[in-house]
């Protein structure tokens, strides 16, 4: 019952890291960009929520806000600095270290005007439980399941069958073709930024009714993210998605063998692994 | 020669890309003291060729020797040891280093060319470095660029980027220069100077494998001519026999003819 | 590796060595930033001259939410003291430092408060600052004072390194007989992986071993993690009496997770349990804590509240009583007209001995001994179900 | 005065991890974000043979020197292998387990509480046990590292590491091993780190796995990116304008609650700044 229960919960955690590695993936094959300030819209969409819902307003309607003003800042984020930078030729570095900056500045904008202290949204309703036969889950985490699931099929979806979809993955399989063939790869970043930050607006929603807002927790969520990104192959949706999810279980899992010691141990020994023998991801041919 | 070992012999040279059949059992042998153009259309694997040989690619079949000596598996700088440097089409010049600096990289045995040496042993490693500068800056006035041994790369004009890339591997001492492209993109004086470099290093005993696509540079430079086509050597021989191959020039020029 | 195409000449400049005038800039610069630390000349104190007293606490980083509350504790402290007159009619002001938990920044802002501020005693937090300032306190005569941080070694880290909260290793051994006493025979530990909490870990095995209990399992968590979904099920399905919890942040969700699992093991720790989102969890009900008497009088609390808009919680009241216990000390020592040195203040701290200005404590040593009670918590209060007396 | 004195020997300290940091990021172009690991290590093996007497001041930080030079091979190994974001990645990796060994290692670490009352450095006998003594004893050492860097830069190995840093390709096909010298810029980056760590534990007495985390690390690369890469002034700057930052930040009038976190925040906002209008830092060249 105890495996039952523990898988159950590295497959919900597991889908929200999902959804935020392929978001990140999104980004990241696109762009180039080590976009390390993706954690940080992350941690600003559970609180734009909290704040909305200290308001009164739906904890819904709450996360759809969540997205458009993420998918603003992200859409920001590239047109104000990255296109800038690209512009003035910085260094794959120097965007990187730009990027760091973005994260400190989101991060200390929101522990300075919400305090840095772990704060619970008020909302009554994250706390029932349900039973499936034996395995206990919260409304909260049900609904991550549901949803964070259900995104990543709808991403699959976009990128393949939609023409915005295949124009974003023109653009990043060859910017400089796309660029003679017209498709403005910098308009096109600007618009795979926007939908990547409002991707990854859900899970930082949905943590955040789960276990509170609090500021400086986002990174080491992003880099467990870009793990699975790699590990999975990146440029793979599929793959970003389930490495994520097999993090978050083999997570949970081993606390059956091992103490919650090494844990980052575990995340990182996986990592390695893959980097020894399949660097270039499980999920790309070769 | 006849009981010397060949100079560079590639037999049954095959390289796969996903799919795509980059070399498909290619095999030629060339002498030495000689400009061989290695010609054919876009994707013929001309390139291949070069970074098989060079030890940037691993082969999936076939053999490689240099007089005598494989070239399997060599790693680089273990070719250019042997004797076989090359230029990149795209240059790869280090930017933020001068054309005196981009020269002296590739001066072998530098002292000072370990931490632990140009630590402890400082006025030696100085010594050596005036050494090799001197032989960089040698390299520089052959191939005309004295002028420009303190000037960053980005402040050269083209034309003298792509002697640079000659002046580059002419440091590592190799006496077979695989030259990818050199006169592309060049025209005028620009041109006239890299022919003229190629023709005056024939004559110092530098034999050079070119990848060329302008046909009057061919007939100029060429001893002899290899023409590749979808990763196979269709043809080998004079430059006025390929050229007058009707069916080799149904092939490159895709029949515009 | 960058492709040599890709580079734009306007980077050109960029090659060229720095000009003579950028280089003056920066150093001009580098000597002002430097400089800037010491326009603030140490004066001469007079009669109505403010007492300065320093403050380096984690304003920032990872440990900042602690040390925010600690700066309100101490923010609130003073303005009650000011608002009563001050000490000896003088008024009181704290200059805070930013540490931001950083052992090395923490050197840096103590030397600062004392050769430029001339402060004679440093409220610190958290035991890596307080353990790397301790061997200067010592060499300067500074008297430090730690409001919350509980290690053991804390105890003995210098003779001018004041606890005025009592290690957690006493509160531990009050629980650990307690727990037995009531026939609970079996624990885990869930504990935060840094210097407070593995101290914690170590001094509960310690104390409930010695009494005879069994400890059947440990799971530390990280500052900040939040999901304890996955220890606490491990801990279900081993099936302990209680489960021990030492961490300094993150009740609430803990709580929250609590509530919705509804395991069949009894929650219990120590003061750090004095946190309003664990109390207003309704998953607290029934958690037993032991409680260094920190409940600060109801006008107080109330005083709190209205300055600062939120609850006064454990680290609110342990450094507001800090404050007024150091300044009990100090006035002593202009009562007896000697200068306001960390030498004098740590004697008179010793001289006057039990305090009794918010929160009663009693320094027999450098850590204060202070009232243990035992509390459960039932719907957002707690009743005490022991008292261990002082002395 | 003490204060001028620990903000000297600080910077100090951290002008020689600054010259390892900027030894393997800004010359040789390894994007290493575990700098603060290797600079940890070398703090406790020096807290760690002191403390336990093991041995002298002076044979402890050459063993800290070497064992850091080990170390730093081995974490720059994955970049031979995998190459721009995927060792950027690993990187932050080690940096994470080197945290967990710090905190889990008790028997030699002394845990999440850390080593406390290092003793202070002795030179032959001669005890460092005061400020001034210290300074003298961290600014020599800053300044043989300085001159090392120098030597390096200016030596044929120095401009190895310039061209393997621009394009490795063209490096090897010059002939030269790229492999080796990585290795070598690597280990030597260890060195410095190594001693760095030795000094910043006998001068602070007190080392926790806080001191070496991933802010840090992070912490490293500002001083870096403020003081310019590849240039001995740029890493001389770095740290004592970012070491003084935060004194020169505390002037800016804010309500305290507020104020830390604005401080942090402008951190950020320098290194983006840094980034679009003078990506060379104050005195050194473009990252």
């Amino acid at each position: 019952m105890l495996l039952l229960q523990l898988l159950i919960n590295g497959l919900v955690t597991g889908c929200a890291l999902g959804v935020i590695a392929i978001s990140f993936s999104l980004a990241y094959s696109t762009t180039r960009i080590f976009h390390v300030a993706h954690a940080g819209v992350y941690t600003l969409a559970g609180y734009v929520a909290f704040a909305l819902a200290g308001l009164g307003v739906p904890d819904m309607v709450a996360l759809l806000a969540a997205m458009a003003v993420c998918a603003l800042v992200g859409a920001l984020i590239q047109s104000e600095l990255y296109a800038r930078l690209a512009r003035r030729r910085a260094t794959h570095l120097g965007v990187l270290i730009a990027s760091l900056g973005v994260l400190a500045v989101i991060q200390n904008l929101l522990s300075g005007v919400f305090t840095p202290n772990i704060r619970p949204f008020a909302s009554a309703w994250r706390g029932r439980t349900l039973s499936f036969g034996g395995v206990t889950l919260t409304q909260v985490q049900l609904v991550t399941l549901v949803v964070c699931a259900a995104v990543y099929p709808a991403a699959l979806l976009f990128t393949r069958r939609t023409v915005l979809g295949k124009q974003i993955r023109a653009v990043a399989s060859n910017p400089f073709l796309a660029e003679i063939t017209r498709l403005e790869p910098q308009k096109t970043y600007i618009i795979v930024m926007a939908i990547a930050s409002a991707m990854v607006a859900i899970p930082g929603v949905l943590v955040a009714l789960d276990f509170g807002v609090q500021p400086y927790d986002g990174t080491t969520v992003l880099l467990t993210a870009t793990i699975a990104v790699i590990a999975g192959g990146v440029g793979s949706l599929t793959g970003a998605f389930l490495m994520a999810v097999l993090i978050s279980v083999l997570q949970n899992l081993s606390l059956l063998v091992i103490s919650g010691e090494w844990s980052v141990g575990v995340t990182f020994l996986i990592f390695l692994i893959f980097m020894l023998f399949r660097p270039r991801g499980l999920f790309t041919r070769r | 020669m006849t009981e010397a070992a060949p100079y560079l012999q590639v037999s049954g040279m095959s390289k796969t890309f996903g799919g795509l059949k980059a070399l498909n059992d290619c095999s030629f042998a060339i002498d030495s003291g000689k400009i061989i153009c290695l010609v054919g259309p876009n994707g013929a694997g001309k390139t291949t060729v070069f970074n098989a040989v060079t030890g940037f690619l691993r082969l999936d079949e076939g053999t490689m020797t240099f007089r005598g000596r494989s070239l399997n598996g060599s790693r680089p700088p273990q070719v250019v040891k042997v004797g076989i440097a090359r230029t990149f089409q795209n240059l790869r010049l280090f930017e933020d280093l001068t054309a005196l600096e981009n020269v002296a990289s590739a001066v072998p045995r530098q002292f000072g060319g370990e931490p632990f040496v140009a630590l402890f042993r400082p006025l030696h490693t100085a010594r050596g470095q005036a050494r090799t500068r001197e032989r960089a800056r040698e390299i520089l006035t052959d191939v005309g660029l004295a002028a420009h041994a303190n000037t960053y790369v980005r402040q050269l004009s083209y034309g003298e980027q792509k002697l640079l890339c000659i002046a580059r591997v002419l440091a590592t001492g190799a006496e077979l220069l695989l030259l990818d492209e050199p006169t592309s993109g060049l025209s005028g004086d620009a041109l006239e100077k890299v022919i003229a470099l190629l023709h005056r290093l024939r004559s110092e005993g530098r034999s050079q494998l070119v990848v060329e696509h302008n046909t009057r540079v061919v007939q100029q430079i060429a001893d002899e001519v290899l023409f590749l086509h979808q990763g196979h050597l269709l043809a080998q021989g004079s430059v006025a026999s390929i050229m007058a191959d009707p069916h080799l020039a149904e092939i490159y020029f895709g029949g515009a003819l | 590796m960058s492709s040599p195409m890709h580079h734009a000449e306007h980077t050109r400049a960029v090659l060229a060595p720095p000009t003579i005038s950028t280089r003056r800039t920066v150093l001009t610069l580098l000597a002002a930033t430097i400089g800037a630390g010491a326009l603030t000349v140490p004066r001469r104190a007079s009669a109505a001259d403010p007492i300065r007293l320093g403050a380096i606490l984690p304003l920032t980083g990872p440990d900042a939410s602690v040390g925010i509350q600690q700066q309100r504790g101490l923010r609130f402290g003073v303005s009650r003291l000011n608002a009563a007159g001050g000490i000896a009619g003088r008024p009181l002001e704290i200059l805070y430092e930013d540490d931001e938990g950083r052992p090395d920044q923490a050197i840096i802002s103590f030397n600062k408060l004392v050769s430029l501020e001339g402060v004679p005693l440093i409220f610190s937090a958290f035991s890596g600052p307080t353990l790397a300032m301790a061997p200067l306190a010592t060499r300067k005569k500074i008297v430090l004072v730690n409001g919350g941080a509980q290690a053991d070694r804390l105890a003995k880290a210098s003779p001018y390194l004041f606890n005025t909260i009592p290690v957690a290793a006493d509160e531990i051994a009050v629980l650990a007989k307690y727990l037995i006493s009531n026939g609970k025979k079996t624990a885990g530990i869930l504990y935060e992986n840094d210097a407070g909490g593995s101290a914690g870990r170590n001094d509960f095995r310690a104390a409930f071993e010695q009494v005879g209990g069994t400890i059947i399992g440990q799971e530390p968590v990280t500052f900040g993690q939040t999901d304890y979904r996955p220890m606490l099920l491990k801990f279900a399905s081993s099936k302990p009496d209680v489960l021990f919890v030492m961490l300094s942040d993150g009740l609430g969700p803990l709580a929250d997770q609590i509530y919705q699992m509804k395991p069949s093991f009894l929650i219990v720790g120590t003061s750090f349990f004095n946190d309003p989102a664990l109390l207003h969890s309704p998953g607290s009900n029934g958690w037993l804590h032991t409680q260094v008497k920190i409940k600060a009088p109801t006008a107080i609390a109330a005083s709190f509240k209205s300055m600062f808009n939120v609850d006064m919680e454990f680290w609110g009241s342990q450094y507001s009583n800090a404050t007024y216990i150091m300044a009990q000390a100090i006035a002593r020592v202009i009562a007896q007209k000697e200068p306001i040195t960390g030498e004098n203040i740590r004697q008179a701290i010793f001289d006057i001995k039990t305090f009794n200005v918010m929160l009663p404590a009693v320094f027999a040593t450098n850590t204060a001994a202070m009232e243990i009670d035992i509390a459960r918590i039932q719907d957002a209060q707690q009743h005490v179900v022991q008292a261990i007396k002082l002395g | 005065m003490d204060f001028f004195l620990s903000y000297f020997i600080l910077a100090s300290i951290f002008v020689i991890v600054g010259l390892s940091t900027n030894l393997l990021v800004g010359v040789a172009g390894i994007f290493s974000v575990s700098q603060a690991a290797v600079f940890g290590v070398g703090a406790y093996t020096v807290g760690y043979l002191l403390s336990n007497d093991v041995m002298g001041f002076l044979p402890a930080l050459v063993l800290a020197g070497a064992l850091c030079l080990l170390l730093n091979v081995l974490v720059t190994l994955p970049s031979l292998r995998v190459s721009g974001d995927y060792f950027v990645v690993t990187s932050f990796g080690i940096q994470l387990l080197a945290t967990a060994a710090f905190t889990n290692w008790d028997g030699i670490t002394g845990g999440a509480s850390g080593l406390a009352g290092i003793p202070p450095a002795d030179l032959f006998g001669w005890s460092v046990d005061n400020s001034y003594k210290t300074l003298a004893l961290t600014g020599v050492i800053m300044c043989i590292a300085c001159l090392g860097f120098a030597l390096i830069m200016r030596s044929p190995f120095g401009r190895l590491l310039l061209a393997i840093r621009e394009d490795e390709l063209a490096v090897a096909a010059a002939g030269r091993n790229v492999l080796r010298a990585k290795v070598e810029a690597a280990g030597l980056a260890g060195v410095f780190a190594g001693v760095a760590g030795g000094l910043y534990a006998v001068y602070l007495s007190f080392i926790d796995p806080s001191t070496f985390d991933l802010n840090a690390s992070v912490l490293l690369l500002t001083m870096v990116v403020l003081g310019g890469a590849r240039t001995l002034a740029g890493s001389i700057v770095g740290p004592f304008v970012v070491l003084a930052l935060p004194q020169a930040l505390a002037m800016i009038d804010l309500p305290t609650t507020v104020a830390a976190s604005a401080r942090q925040g402008i951190y950020g906002a320098l290194l983006i700044a840094f980034m679009l209008f003078r990506p060379q830092g104050l005195m050194g060249r473009r990252l």
